[in-house]
């Protein structure tokens, strides 16, 4: 335990941004990594290195930096398999993030499946790119988008799930892993249970779980998961979407171009093999080696040591949240069920206000609705403030927090 | 300017204590608008009689800079005729408030509602008027706001 | 010319690649460009600078580090709207590259307007990305593919445009505006009056000449245009769409997610402004960035400098190439017509055995179909060997190419 | 090994002679496959009796490594019976050409006929054998070659 602590606090060193001051030369104490996460110089390095020493295209050429351009590339995507524990390489697709992922699943997936008058399960707590492509293509096909709605602790009601699934009609149930508002773990073991009794398929939305915790595909059992690099010390750009190979398998291409055909005539061409087939044109090479960088460095952590600091500061947060007098806490409090995300209100101030006054004193928290609309009808509030944490959060810098918050409450005299 | 000295006793108070707020259900015109980053979203409601804006009142949801700029730009309004209306500037607003220097991102929310009042405006001008030059000026300035 | 000269001299040092050795101890002698070309320090270092400053999720958030992110994001967008002359930034839309750009306007403009019996006119010297997509389109749509033809010279036929225009069935011509193998550069201005007469809307793939040449996209008239940063000195992953506002606002949305929309309700959506609408999900914010570098490095050199540059090397290229018995080039020998693209033949020597022979000499030179099959397929060859050029190549390099071609003929006993 | 060097006399003269080269008209099966990067492209045509190879051409584009590899691999295959086909491994013919260190890119360009041939195998046990597992594992072969 000790070393896992003093590992934690020695890590902040490789990332020069928390180096930084803000506004009136505040030290940054940066709360937003549910959005976005800060890059270690391993990450960064990477990719200067990667453009200083072998820049090239990938896949075709026969000269020498073609050749380590290809092989650094393939071996991130190994790595990232591994990460995760996918068996098969050629299931996984590199795109540019999760909205990317999930909308190559409603297009290549879902325009050839999809017909009218069948169902598509989301929930009530997904991030847009979780909603609006599935809104796309039911209102495209006549097809019927459903929610599975949320109790007021913050957890998924199954039994909307069980009512959907009972009429047969369900092709796809789609869901987070872990909701970017309130954290909540989704109950995935149930979830795909369920929908493999019936054999109807399962996406898993993964962008927020894949930084914070052990995730592994083979065990998931689900048929699509997607992530993003940019969430977990990884470069922009860059995300992965994984297909389960039989359902790859019967999947229409995305886009057309180079490198995922096999021969190109003027009326007709023949597809690449699997994964090539669903990566045209070139592809973000530089970042995708980042993106091996990132997983390199959190494999070395360790994801049960990620996830241990972070139930530890967010279990300290909670408590010192919960002390703040007209302070209200969205989603449940049992720690074993949600992350590093917490969100909340104050008073009666708009989350804007509350970000603007603590960000006065070098605190990045969100505020806004988090691409989360849909959650914020179900939980009455145009907005929500958010404070969200990664590996190299401090207890300390929540005590900035809270009493930036303390600010908030003189200023608006509560 | 530091952050918290935006929110001076006046913004705090109009943030809680909105003028004209609400609706006018027998309203000349009414549009609505919001912010798609950040979810701000204001109605707009006008009475016009003869040339000129004899009520207007808003609702919706905002942050306390959203609010009070509503609030003002409200006031500023009411009682102006149509071509006083079009004229009305961002600064006007702005520094009744001492808001001049806020940053880019909440110079949204400070001027959501002067962009629906616009809206509001040439919504109403294109119904009565066929002067289409005029409006799609109006419109352009609408959108070039921000 | 003293100091232009010097100017193209000094800037090799700005390439840390260049300083490589490959294979046995041979300096690199970088020929590929077409495909991919390096990059200067001053965009490497603006990635870098990216991270360790200013890394947070653009558009959403008030605190100081999304503002300093938004602006360096928004920024490069008028830089890069300066550089080709655009004069509305809400037209401008970051894609991953010149693939993506196009495979977007075939979904979000060609699915809903394109019907049966249409036609969508392309040429036989396109790129993949230029012809999969389309394919694809007037599959699913029952729509028809017509190809301009090229002649022995590898400039189109025009004819066949006019062949076509006069069907009045076409809804779509789409053509290069450099070839990315024989470097020809189209006729834009014929070709885009002829369609403009008859109100056909035209889609130019400028992946290969907006590196190598001024342009004005006011000038060009076309309606949808599109071009990829990783040619032109900028980072792998980033590229632009540029459409016509009275068209773009036509359009449907084509990735459904965080940052497009207006307002997310259940079971319906609106829509952001433009160009935001076409920007779902985080955006590749740091490559943007380093794109916005490699414009700056541009616009310092000049773009007239960089043409003239590359028409001094193609000229010396071409007149020592021809020296060289038994090598065949590709295309015309005008160099007002031609990029600093070079395809060839060496005897009855494949191109791979040709790349491979020169790579133990430390060039790098592409070989294969170079994503162009229906154009192999018209100049009846399996594959050529393809040198092309940028600001950093010298003279001196082209005789090393020439030296190691003549190592291929010693072992082929040509 | 340089990368001259690999184009030894012997790989020279098979590119410009290739051994087997051609169809044949009457073939038992056939079975075609390109390299999607680099363009290659080859045919294979079988004669098979009495579960014997008793006739085997090639044609298609390739470069050089490409046709010494198709060459020596149809020499080698030509009498074999079924089961020493199939068991053909990448070595037999990298070894009789000394490209044991080719590059991964060229690797593929040496065993594109290598996959043709294992694929025409199948296609040929597919339609005169109902031994489905055995089929599974050679297409599983033929496809994890590179
Ligand atoms: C003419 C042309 N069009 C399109 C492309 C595809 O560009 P990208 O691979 O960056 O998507 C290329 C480059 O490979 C090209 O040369
Ligand atoms: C749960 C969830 N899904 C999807 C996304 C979208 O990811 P990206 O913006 O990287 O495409 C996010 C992040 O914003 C998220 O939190």
């Amino acid at each position: 335990m000790q070393s896992t602590q003093s590992l934690f606090e020695n890590l902040r060193k490789d990332f020069p941004i928390l180096q930084r001051t803000v506004r009136d030369n505040k030290p940054l104490v940066y709360l937003d990594n549910a959005s976005t996460t800060q890059k270690p110089n391993q990450v960064i390095d990477s990719i200067s290195n990667y453009y200083q020493n072998h820049n090239a295209n990938i896949h075709r050429a026969v000269y020498a930096l073609a050749e380590e351009s290809t092989e650094v590339y393939e071996a991130a995507r190994d790595k990232i398999a591994n990460f995760i524990n996918i068996k098969n390489r050629q299931e996984l697709i590199f795109v540019r993030g999760t909205t990317e992922a999930i909308n190559l699943v409603a297009y290549a997936w879902g325009r050839p499946f999809i017909k009218e008058g069948d169902i598509i399960v989301t929930t009530e707590y997904e991030h847009h790119s979780n909603i609006v492509p599935w809104q796309l293509l039911t209102q495209e096909k006549g097809a019927k988008l459903e929610y599975i709605g949320m109790d007021d602790n913050g957890e998924l009601i199954l039994d909307d799930l069980d009512k959907y699934l009972a009429t047969g009609k369900v092709k796809l149930v789609t869901f987070s892993l872990m909701s970017n508002v309130l954290g909540t773990i989704s109950d995935v073991e149930k979830i795909i249970e369920k929908c493999k009794a019936v054999g109807v398929l399962t996406l898993i939305d993964g962008a927020q779980a894949v930084p914070h915790m052990k995730v592994d595909i083979e065990k998931l059992g689900c048929d699509f998961f997607a992530f993003s690099g940019h969430k977990m010390l990884g470069p922009t750009g860059i995300g992965v979407l994984w297909v389960r190979k039989s359902v790859l398998e019967t999947m229409s291409p995305f886009h057309g171009g180079g490198d995922m055909i096999r021969e190109v005539h003027k009326y007709e061409t023949t597809w690449n093999d699997l994964p090539y087939k669903f990566e045209a044109g070139t592809p973000n090479i530089a970042d995708v080696v980042g993106f091996g960088a990132a997983i390199d460095y959190l494999t070395k952590i360790g994801m049960d040591n990620v996830r241990a600091h972070e139930i530890e500061l967010t279990k300290y947060a909670l408590e010192k949240l919960s002390e703040v007098k007209g302070l209200h806490i969205y989603g449940t409090k049992d720690i074993s069920k949600r992350g590093g995300v917490i969100s909340f209100n104050f008073a009666d101030v708009h989350p804007h206000d509350v970000a603007q006054i603590v960000d006065g004193e070098g605190v990045a928290i969100r505020s806004g609705h988090h691409c989360a609309q849909v959650l914020m009808e179900r939980l009455n509030v145009a907005a929500t403030s958010r404070a969200s944490f990664y590996i190299y959060n401090t207890k300390e810098e929540i005590d900035v927090l809270i009493n930036s918050l303390n600010k908030v409450a003189k200023v608006f005299k509560l | 300017m530091s952050n918290a000295d935006i929110y001076h006793e006046m913004i705090v108070d109009y943030s809680r204590n909105p003028v004209n707020y609400g609706k006018i259900e027998d309203h000349d015109v009414t549009f609505h608008d919001s912010n798609p980053l950040c979810g701000d979203s204001i109605d707009i409601d006008l009475k016009i009689a003869d040339n000129k804006v004899t009520d207007i009142k808003f609702h919706g949801k905002g942050c306390a800079i959203c609010m009070a700029c509503s609030s003002v730009l409200t006031e500023i309004t009411k009682g102006k005729n149509l071509e006083e209306v079009r004229k009305i500037e961002k600064n006007d607003i702005l520094s009744e408030l001492g808001l001049e220097h806020l940053q880019a991102v909440r110079i949204k929310c400070a001027l959501l509602s002067l962009k629906v009042l616009k809206s509001a405006l040439y919504t109403y001008l294109a119904d009565h008027l066929d002067d289409s030059q005029d409006i799609d000026k109006l419109k352009e300035d609408a959108a070039s706001l921000y």
